[in-house]
């Protein structure tokens, strides 16, 4: 009992979180007016800083525990507070959003707390079950999520064709799970590794298999070739802040699962804190073909469209192709350059999103025309896009731009992969024609009215509040850089 | 005994057959009912008994009755025809065929490669009640997915009331 | 006819029928033109995954991880039924069909 | 020491964050703003003018930090005989241009910020002395630029800006990888420009691309070179140029062609050549053909051109062409000649935007032949004497006419250029654009201002006091430096020298 | 005394500064700080040729430092550049200074009455006083860097000044092609200056001489031809293009679109002189090179034919002065190239004094009647005497009548011409055209006095308005006359009798002396002399001859009307029809690119737009290039931005377009799409396991 009690410690976040999930049940029964006002936002973030500051507390020490079942490691807590600070800013976001009725936001906060513990579950999972409980706690609520405004067909179709792909890519990864528990007889990482190595490059179509399955499902939450053709649909769908939220949350423990998975089962550590492939895998090939159609498909799907949601739907599409970049060296810089690009990413993704929910409740609209002369009428909100818009592209002094150099710079540096770094850089110079679409419209074309639109101090704080970060951090990026190498340093 | 399990076997995969065929989506719930009655029985082969009981339990009682209740609430409701208009099936059915064809290479290599436990030793597994040893299981390594399972439960059905209930 | 028998009691047997299930799954879900239908296939993959862990617990393994991990995965599948069908009850709420190709209002 | 090249790069930074922070109905306030925080910066160049030491090759007013440990970035400014006389451009022009900008109605805040944004990328390109810190001053400077073509642009700004931004970002993303790369086949690893150039770090190292084993120092110089040849622009990477200048607004392109184009040619100079001289002598005839065909194509665009803007435009591509051509050369003359051109054209091409930008305030158009065949202008020399005047300096200075400027840089280039056997045959192709410029500029010169006045501007108004005065430092500099060009040739001989001991 | 000499170029500068900055607001529009300064020259000038005559020779040189490159030792391609200018005072220096000091102010003072009360008078006096400026500039210059930037600006004062009535579009059109058809010499007079760079790495005059003396630079090659003879070729290139010859004449006529003291200062004395002046200062480089000079006496020899005979149907009485120019100076050209270049020199400067008297005098009737056309003049004999008189001196001067200067140069051209040919077997037709053009010379000469100062007037109202001009007008006129005369410039004509009739040989003397400093002082070996003395003496006859027959036909026909020059006309027909439109050189460089175009891009033309078709037939130099940059241009456009830049971008869209025909919104095709991935992906994996 007491190493039980031990074992529910290390989990002290997602049971905060719980804890916080049934506090909002309580208080939902006993005060049903607290529904509508922004008390149940508060909650929410409570939950998100006290969970961070249990993180902080139980991430010091490294540890595999419930019986090798879940890990509490620098890479968990990393992703902690990633989903963490993720789930609190998207409630901000929600709470302030007319997309997100006011009598329904209990249920969002219900729904927004059961995803963060399964993206948790996702990050600190070593061992398959877990792994699908989180990967399956996340995308049954999602579906959810996108179909949040019941009323809304667009919203409804969102939901339906996630359900549909999701429900499909996950039945698809169990399966592959089936077949490596079969293989290794083991569910656990670890053994699952050293079953994969005692085979000696003696590999099967059966690896291939379950290896193409599990990938299937987890690019789909990650949402990469070939399984992101749910994502515009279901980004443009869903309501804004909790488009906002899919782009960044579900998706970084898409990646904190697939680099776990990745560098612990399929990998093996060199001595230099490197990795190399599992003998017999060819991973890294496969992953750059796979990383190359990504942002291509992504960037240039994104090319034709009007829709602000749909255009940034594509280009979190394109993100993903960069980010896998990073892996395909499967070395130190690589990962670390992920981990970097995921900072980067959720603060600028989640800002173009936030522009666009506030645009969206101004005009009712999200393609392009609706943003036409805003950033005139509101220079704050105008601003901050472009800040966020030039980080998406990847321009210097913006934490895009870092993200992209150590992309590349993890890859020029193992030689091998040049022409992942041409096709890289070149489809950034594709982004940025249809990024710059959007710039266009806020700021070149002149308003048809002269309307005077006031951003509401709410939203500026928040927009600021992302748009700093995306600064500094394309200046200095000392501390994280060294924070993610102690990350990736503990990784069990 | 073995006759059962082949015949459980044959009943699953023609009621899959029918689930996959069936033009009328009604037959097809009450098939895949079917199908998962075959499962349960092969489970109860396999040494699952406490699985065979969960498997009648939530799939044949549970999922499949929801997805009738579902569909004679849909569609009476709103009159629409239960003949299940096809989509294109040549390409589907190559895709079905492909990864069927796959599967059984891999599988079949598989098979033939992975060590062999004595027939002892199966039917001392089979012949071993689970129930106990689930529960077991459950409350003590697989403390973690099962109460993890009940926050997914809560977080699906607040969401499906949330979604289903009437505004 | 004995041949049949051993086999279908043996690993492969219970393996064959998962992947049989598993295409059939697969073939379901792509054909499925009625939105139930595709949840139908969806099922059936779920019960080739539970198939082949049972079978794996007995065969390869001799544990019951195999068997827990097919609990799970019923579960689930009844937790994303609910929720399937709930979202398709919205669906027919709004249009009024169950076809799942009149869901195509956001492409391109 | 006090840090005067970052000081001169933040004031307008300072000055950008002020003008923000002023009230918008106040537009007069603004504009004085911005023309005092860009005097300072132009005091401090002439400081810096006057205690440049011209007999060192070796990095002045050196500011050198730490700044990403982790990748060894430093913050490092510094500038050399190369850098300063595109700083003292950079300071002029920019101050020039505010004044110029008077004209400027909406959005009179945004506007003057963005130039002073503007500043201080232009500023940091030529003093950064550490790759990373370039690579950053240079994406910087893209960004104020797209918005000042694309907001306060002409017609078809939209189109001009993204082009712009698009062809631009396309260069430096090459120049991203070459960064990089650098970076890592660098031993020790680093940004340092001043390290890199040391010893010939990158000769001999191959990489694999497509399954070809390629050396490694080619394939940087070539990322390099297209990532600069865009902003010179090299042909066939120059047709945002037209486009971008016709479109935007007179003060954006005379930064554009006086300052922006330079830092190509700065960059192949501060790069290329020292970092990659193999690489550079192995790409010299290369080079020279591109700028062969530059001085050509650009000047037979430029006849073609009905539009006044665009003539002009295009004749910064054929003079960039002869700044290529001199640099190609490795002789003392030829690049000598080809810093001193590029300093120059920076001045004369100025003056024929401002002057252009003159007469579109009056006239709302530009058209030397209107796109239905009528006449534009005729005869406005009647009326405009001075505005007349002006511009045939500028215009013969442009042309390369002795006495003016542009003479003694052309000339040193082919002179430099000539010297070298390798390259007579292209000299004299080349020498070809002499004739042409003569032909365009006066051909343009007689159907704009000679000939009978088209009545319809008659009443066209003489320059006032305000445009004179912005155009009369560039007009003394290109008299003087046409008559005696060592105030400038002194400032980067030594560098030079220093240059061009690793080529013979 | 060289310092000081910078002075002479200096005042006419610091006049251009003031008239163009100040010019309008002073007194007079400031014409007299112009005149002034240009006397200040003269008086400068004065006492260094005053100390040739008395002294018999000069010499002085000083030299600035310009700029100073940093770099290497010399001979590799970083070596340090230093390029030293300054200033070279010989005997050559010393006559040009007093001839283009004193042409210029005489002009000077002309123009005071000539152009008094036109608009932009001011502007008219700076540009003169810049021209004045870089003319003694060049001629100043110790170095070819300094002569190429005031042979420039000249071109540069030419251009502003044909194009002085800026509102008259054939002045602008000519002011262009002016410009331009010089630029085309310029240019690769400028290649030569980089080669000189190149192979000695100086331009300085006395650094080339003493280089040649001692032979370095043989064996280097430019493109593929010894340096000196690539060399040698560009400038004469620059002359050609400078000094009108052929094939680069066609812009000298219609420059007389300028005022008339313009086309007296600069078209006729001075700045066309300067190729020639040029190729006198290049003669050792040029006699280094031997194959440059045949073909610089050819070219000169056909220009004066060539141009003489138009000048003979020209009706435009500043037009046969023009082509009169055009011929003259192709005699000085001839006379470098057949060695004679102490003769071309001094054709030089007598063609100055009278070319530049004869331009005066008919800026002078063409004051008083306003019209340029002889058949609407007439019997002016009369009215303006003065004129007259002077016009006639120079004419007789030109003519080649003994006692005139026009005769002891030309002759002498025409003699060393002669002892060319006779040295050189088979080069016979350079002293042809050389006396055929002597005796046309006469013809049309004598033809364009009796047009307009003989006969009835033909224009009676023009006649009646016609009258003298001042004296600021006459005087001139009557200094340049007087200078018409051969004792000035005396010197042995080759005949003993009339040798001793001169009574001075200062500018033999200062000419020998010039070619000691050049390194090509010649001593004739005792054969040679014969040859010479023989050429010298048959020269004389003949030139004497053909002169004297070609006033003989012109009286016949323009005085007397014996013959009928409308019947000779159409005796010559098509010959006439080739000389009166000047043997189609215009319509020939036309020509060429209307071929070009209509061959190479025939198609194009018709998919682009007719424009390009109709700009064609525009005239002026700039049509040349008119086709190409249409094409260019619009290849520009279309091909390289369209095709190259947008296509780009069309095919990356297009392929966004393709992608997102995947993206169909229906979840079951994207689940077939993604299967269809897997089985390929497995397929693959199959492959790769065999």
């Amino acid at each position: 009992m007491g190493e039980t009690l031990h074992n529910v410690m290390l989990l002290a976040p997602e049971v905060c979180i719980t804890l916080f999930l049934c506090l909002l049940f309580i208080v939902d029964g006993l005060f049903p007016s607290l529904r509508s006002n922004r008390f149940p936002m508060i909650l929410t973030v409570v939950a998100c800083i006290a969970s961070m500051i249990l993180t902080a507390k139980v991430g010091k020490t490294p540890a595999a525990y419930f019986g090798g079942m879940v890990v509490n490691d620098g890479f968990t807590t990393f992703f902690r507070y990633l989903f963490f600070f993720t789930a609190a800013v998207s409630s901000y976001v929600a709470f302030g959003s007319k997309e997100v009725e006011a009598k329904s936001r209990i249920e969002f906060s219900l729904l927004l707390l059961c995803v963060t513990v399964g993206m948790s579950l996702m990050a600190s999972a070593s061992n398959l079950l877990v792994l699908y409980m989180g990967i399956e706690m996340v995308s049954i609520i999602s579906f959810v999520m996108a179909g949040f405004r019941r009323d809304n067909l667009r919203s409804n179709e969102a939901s339906f064709k996630y359900l549909v792909f999701g429900g499909v890519a996950s039945a698809l990864m169990i399966y592959g799970f089936s077949l490596i528990y079969g293989l290794t007889g083991s569910l656990n990482y670890s053994q699952i590794a050293a079953s994969l190595i005692a085979a000696q490059g003696n590999v099967g179509l059966i690896t291939w298999l379950a290896l193409v399955l599990i990938y299937s499902g987890l690019a789909y939450k990650i949402s990469a070739f070939p399984m992101h053709f749910w994502a515009p649909d279901v980004y443009e769908g869903a309501p804004t802040p909790i488009t906002a939220f899919f782009s960044v949350g579900p998706k970084a423990a898409g990646f904190a699962a697939l680099l776990r998975i990745l560098l612990t089962v399929f990998a093996v550590k060199t001595g230099d804190g490197n990795w190399k492939a599992v003998e017999g895998l060819s991973l890294t090939s496969i992953i750059a073909v796979i990383s190359a159609a990504t942002m291509i498909v992504g960037n240039l799907s994104a090319l034709g469209q009007t829709n602000v949601k749909r255009i940034l739907a594509y280009s979190s599409i394109a993100h993903v192709g960069y980010m896998l970049m990073g892996l395909v060296t499967l070395d130190r810089s690589g990962i670390t350059a992920i981990i970097f690009y995921l900072i980067a990413y959720c603060a600028m993704n989640i800002g173009a999103f936030w522009v666009v929910g506030v645009v969206s409740n101004i005009r009712g609209r999200e393609d392009l025309e609706a943003f036409r002369g805003i950033g005139w009428s509101m220079p704050v909100l105008g601003t901050c896009m472009a800040i966020f818009i030039f980080s998406l592209t990847g321009i210097p002094m913006f934490s895009g731009f870092i993200g992209k150099f150590l992309i590349f710079g993890s890859v020029i540096k193992s030689g091998g992969f040049l022409w992942l770094a041409l096709l890289g850089v070149l489809n950034s110079v594709v982004s940025l024609y249809y990024y710059v679409k959007i710039l266009k419209s806020m700021w070149l074309d002149k308003p048809e009215t002269e309307e005077s639109l006031r951003l509401p101090f709410y939203h500026a704080v928040g927009l600021v509040g992302l748009a700093i970060p995306t600064i500094v951090l394309g200046l200095y990026f000392t501390p994280i850089l060294e924070f993610a190498e102690k990350t990736l340093a503990t990784l069990l | 005994m073995d006759l059962v399990l082949l015949l459980a076997e044959i009943f699953t995969v023609a009621s899959a057959v029918i689930v996959a065929f069936h033009p009328n989506i009604l037959y097809a719930a009450v098939f895949l009912l079917f199908a998962f009655c075959g499962v349960a029985v092969m489970f109860l082969f396999a040494g699952a008994d406490f699985l065979a009981g969960a498997q009648i339990i939530i799939y044949v009682g549970g999922v499949t009755i929801l997805i009738l209740f579902a569909i004679m609430l849909t569609q009476w409701l709103y009159k629409i025809k239960l003949v299940d208009i096809r989509n294109k099936m040549l390409l589907p059915g190559v895709l079905a065929i492909g990864i069927g064809f796959f599967l059984y290479r891999a599988l079949h290599q598989m098979a033939l490669s992975l060590p062999k436990l004595t027939p002892e030793a199966l039917d001392k597994f089979t012949a071993t009640p689970k129930t106990a040893l689930m529960g077991q299981a459950l409350l003590g390594s697989y403390l973690l997915p099962f109460e993890a399972i009940t926050i997914l439960l809560l977080g699906a059905l607040v969401g499906a009331v949330w979604l289903a209930r009437p505004e | 006819m004995n041949h049949l028998l051993s086999f279908s009691s043996s690993l492969q047997g219970y393996l064959a029928v998962g992947a049989i299930l598993f295409a059939l799954g697969i073939f379901c879900v792509l054909t499925r033109k009625n939105a139930i239908g595709i949840l139908l296939g969806i099922e059936l993959i779920l019960n080739a995954a539970g198939i082949n862990f049972v079978a794996f617990s007995k065969f390869r393994t001799g544990l019951i991880d195999g068997q827990i991990v097919a609990l799970f995965i019923m579960l689930i599948a009844a937790a994303e039924a609910a929720v399937a069908l709930a979202v398709i009850l919205r669906f027919y709420r709004l249009k009024q069909t169950i076809d799942a190709d009149e869901a195509s209002i956001l492409r391109n | 020491m006090f840090p005067i090249l970052s000081v001169m790069t933040y004031i307008p930074l300072l000055g950008m964050i002020i003008i923000l922070a002023l009230p918008r109905n106040n537009p007069n306030l603004v504009r004085w703003v911005a023309v005092g925080v860009t005097a300072i910066p132009l005091a401090l160049g002439v400081y810096l003018y006057l205690s440049f030491d011209r007999s060192t090759a070796s990095m002045q007013f050196v500011e050198q930090f730490d700044w990403i440990k982790p990748f060894n970035i430093q913050y490092y400014m510094g500038i050399d005989g190369l850098s300063i006389p595109m700083v003292l451009l950079t300071v002029l022009l920019t101050f020039l241009c505010v004044i110029a900008s008077w004209g400027i109605e909406t959005g009179v805040k945004g506007y003057y910020a963005m130039f002073l944004f503007l500043e201080t990328g232009m500023m940091g390109v030529f003093c950064a002395l550490d790759f990373f810190l370039f690579f950053v001053f240079w994406e910087i400077m893209l960004l104020p630029m797209y918005f000042l073509i694309g907001i306060w642009g002409g017609k078809e700004k939209v189109y001009a800006a993204i082009k712009f931004f698009l062809y631009t970002l396309f260069g430096s993303v090459l120049m991203l990888l070459v960064m990089v790369g650098m970076y890592y086949y660098s031993e020790p690893h680093t940004f340092n420009l001043l390290q890199l150039a040391q010893g010939h770090m990158f000769v001999g190292k191959t990489v694999v691309l497509f399954g070809h084993q390629l050396p490694v120092d080619k394939l940087f110089w070539i990322g390099l070179f297209i990532g600069f040849a865009i902003k010179v622009p090299v042909w066939p990477f120059h047709t945002w140029l037209p486009w971008a200048h016709v479109e935007a607004p007179t003060a954006v392109s005379v930064i554009l062609a006086g300052v922006l184009l330079k830092m190509g040619t700065y960059g192949i100079l501060r790069m290329n050549y020292p970092i990659l001289p193999e690489a550079t002598l192995w790409a010299a005839e290369f080079m020279m053909v591109l700028g062969i065909i530059n001085i050509l194509y650009g000047a037979f665009c430029a006849m073609a051109q009905k539009d006044l803007k665009k003539l002009v435009a295009y004749s910064s591509v054929s003079h960039m062409g002869y700044v290529m051509v001199g640099m190609a050369s490795f002789t003392t003359a030829g690049v000598n000649g080809a810093v001193l051109q590029m300093f120059n054209h920076g001045t004369s091409t100025a003056m024929l935007f401002l002057l252009v930008g003159v007469i579109y305030d009056r006239a709302h158009h530009r058209w030397i032949v209107k796109p239905d065949g009528s006449k534009g202008f005729g005869g406005i020399a009647a009326v405009v004497p001075v505005y007349t005047g002006i511009m045939a300096i500028a215009l013969f200075a442009s042309l390369g006419l002795p006495g003016l400027s542009g003479f003694i840089s052309e000339a040193l280039v082919f002179l430099g250029a000539f010297s070298n056997p390798r390259f007579q045959t292209y000299v004299v192709i080349g020498s070809l654009g002499i004739l042409l410029g003569a032909a365009y500029l006066l051909w343009m010169f007689m159907r704009v201002f000679l000939g009978p006045l088209n009545e319809e501007y008659k009443d066209l108004k003489d320059m006032n006091f305000r445009e004179v005065f912005t155009l009369m430092p560039l007009c003394a500099l290109v008299i003087v430096l046409g008559v005696y060009p060592m105030p400038v040739l002194n400032l980067m001989g030594s560098t030079i020298e220093k240059l061009l001991t690793l080529f013979s | 005394m060289a310092q000081q000499a910078l002075l002479i170029a200096l005042f006419p500068l610091i006049a251009f500064v003031i008239q163009s900055l100040i010019g309008k607001k002073l007194p007079r529009h400031g014409d007299f700080i112009s005149v002034l300064a240009i006397l200040g020259s003269l008086v400068v000038a004065t006492p260094i040729f005053m100390k040739l005559i008395t002294e018999g020779h000069v010499f002085d040189s000083f030299q600035v430092t310009w700029m100073s490159l940093r770099g290497a030792e010399a001979g590799r391609l970083n070596s340090a550049v230093t390029i030293v200018i300054g200033v070279l005072i010989n005997n050559l220096t010393a006559i040009m200074l007093l001839m283009v000091t004193l042409c210029a102010f005489l002009i000077h003072l002309f123009s005071v009455g000539y152009m008094h009360g036109e608009e932009r008078y001011h502007l008219f006096f700076a540009y003169i006083s810049l021209f004045s400026a870089a003319m003694l500039g060049l001629v100043l210059s110790d170095n070819l860097l300094t002569f190429f930037i005031c042979w420039e600006l000249m071109g540069l004062c030419s251009y502003l000044l044909i194009g002085f009535y800026y509102k008259k579009p054939s002045a602008i059109n000519a002011s262009i092609k002016a410009f331009m058809t010089t630029r085309v010499g310029d240019t690769l007079f400028f290649m030569g200056i980089a080669g000189l760079y190149y192979i000695y790495g100086t331009s300085n005059f006395m650094s080339i001489y003493k280089a040649i003396e001692l032979g370095t630079g043989h064996g280097v090659t430019i493109l593929g031809y010894p340096a000196l003879a690539f060399i040698g070729f560009m400038v004469l290139m620059g002359t050609i293009g400078k000094s009108a010859q052929f094939p680069l004449h066609v812009w000298l006529p219609d420059a007389m679109e300028g005022p008339t003291p313009v086309s007296a200062l600069i078209h006729a004395a001075t700045m066309v002189a300067a190729g020639v002046f040029l190729l006198i200062r290049m003669f050792p480089l040029l006699e280094a090179a031997h194959v440059v000079l045949p073909v610089v006496a050819y070219v000169g020899a056909i220009t004066a034919f060539l141009a003489a005979l138009i000048a003979i149907v020209q009706v435009d009485i500043k037009k046969v002065l023009a082509y009169s120019t055009i011929s003259q100076l192709g005699y000085m050209v001839m006379g470098v190239g057949v060695g004679a270049f102490s003769a071309g020199f001094m054709h030089l400067i007598t063609h100055a004094c009278f070319k530049a008297c004869l331009f005066l005098c008919s800026g002078s009737v063409i004051h008083s009647v306003h019209t340029q056309d002889m058949r609407e003049m007439g019997g002016l004999k009369s009215k303006m005497p003065i004129t007259f008189a002077t016009m006639f001196i120079a004419t007789l001067a030109i003519s080649g009548v003994p006692g005139f200067s026009g005769f002891v140069s030309k002759d002498r051209i025409l003699g060393g011409a002669l002892a060319y040919s006779m040295e050189h077997q088979g080069h016979y037709l350079i002293p042809f055209l050389g006396f055929a053009t002597a005796g046309i010379t006469a013809f049309y000469m004598f033809r364009m006095i009796y047009m307009t100062f003989f006969g009835h007037a033909r224009d009676e109202h023009k006649h009646h308005h016609a009258h003298e001009q001042p004296f600021t007008m006459t005087i001139p006129l009557m200094v340049l006359a007087a200078l018409s005369f051969a004792i000035v410039f005396a010197g042995p004509t080759g005949i003993e009798s009339i040798d001793h009739v001169m009574p001075v040989k200062w500018f033999d003397h200062a000419l020998e002396g010039v070619q000691v400093e050049m390194g090509i002082a010649e001593h004739l070996s005792p054969e040679a002399e014969a040859v010479h003395h023989k050429a010298h003496g048959l020269a004389l006859i003949i030139s004497l001859a053909v002169a004297g027959l070609g006033i003989f036909l012109s009286s016949i026909t323009y005085l007397k009307h014996l013959l009928s020059a409308e019947k000779f006309k159409r005796m010559a027909g098509p010959l006439y029809n080739l000389v009166w439109n000047k043997y189609f050189f215009d319509e020939f460089y036309l020509g060429i690119f209307i071929k070009k175009g209509l061959l190479n891009f025939n198609q194009m033309l018709a998919t682009f737009d007719d424009k390009v078709v109709d700009r064609i037939f525009v005239d002026g130099w700039r049509d040349i290039a008119m086709v190409t940059k249409n094409v260019i241009g619009k290849f520009d456009d279309l091909v390289v931005d369209r095709l190259m830049v947008d296509g780009t971008a069309d095919v990356m869209s297009g392929g966004g377009w393709v992608l997102r025909q995947f993206q169909t919104g229906k979840v079951q095709q994207y689940l077939v799409l993604t299967v269809m991935v897997i089985i390929v992906a497995l397929f693959f994996a199959n492959l790769g396991l065999k």
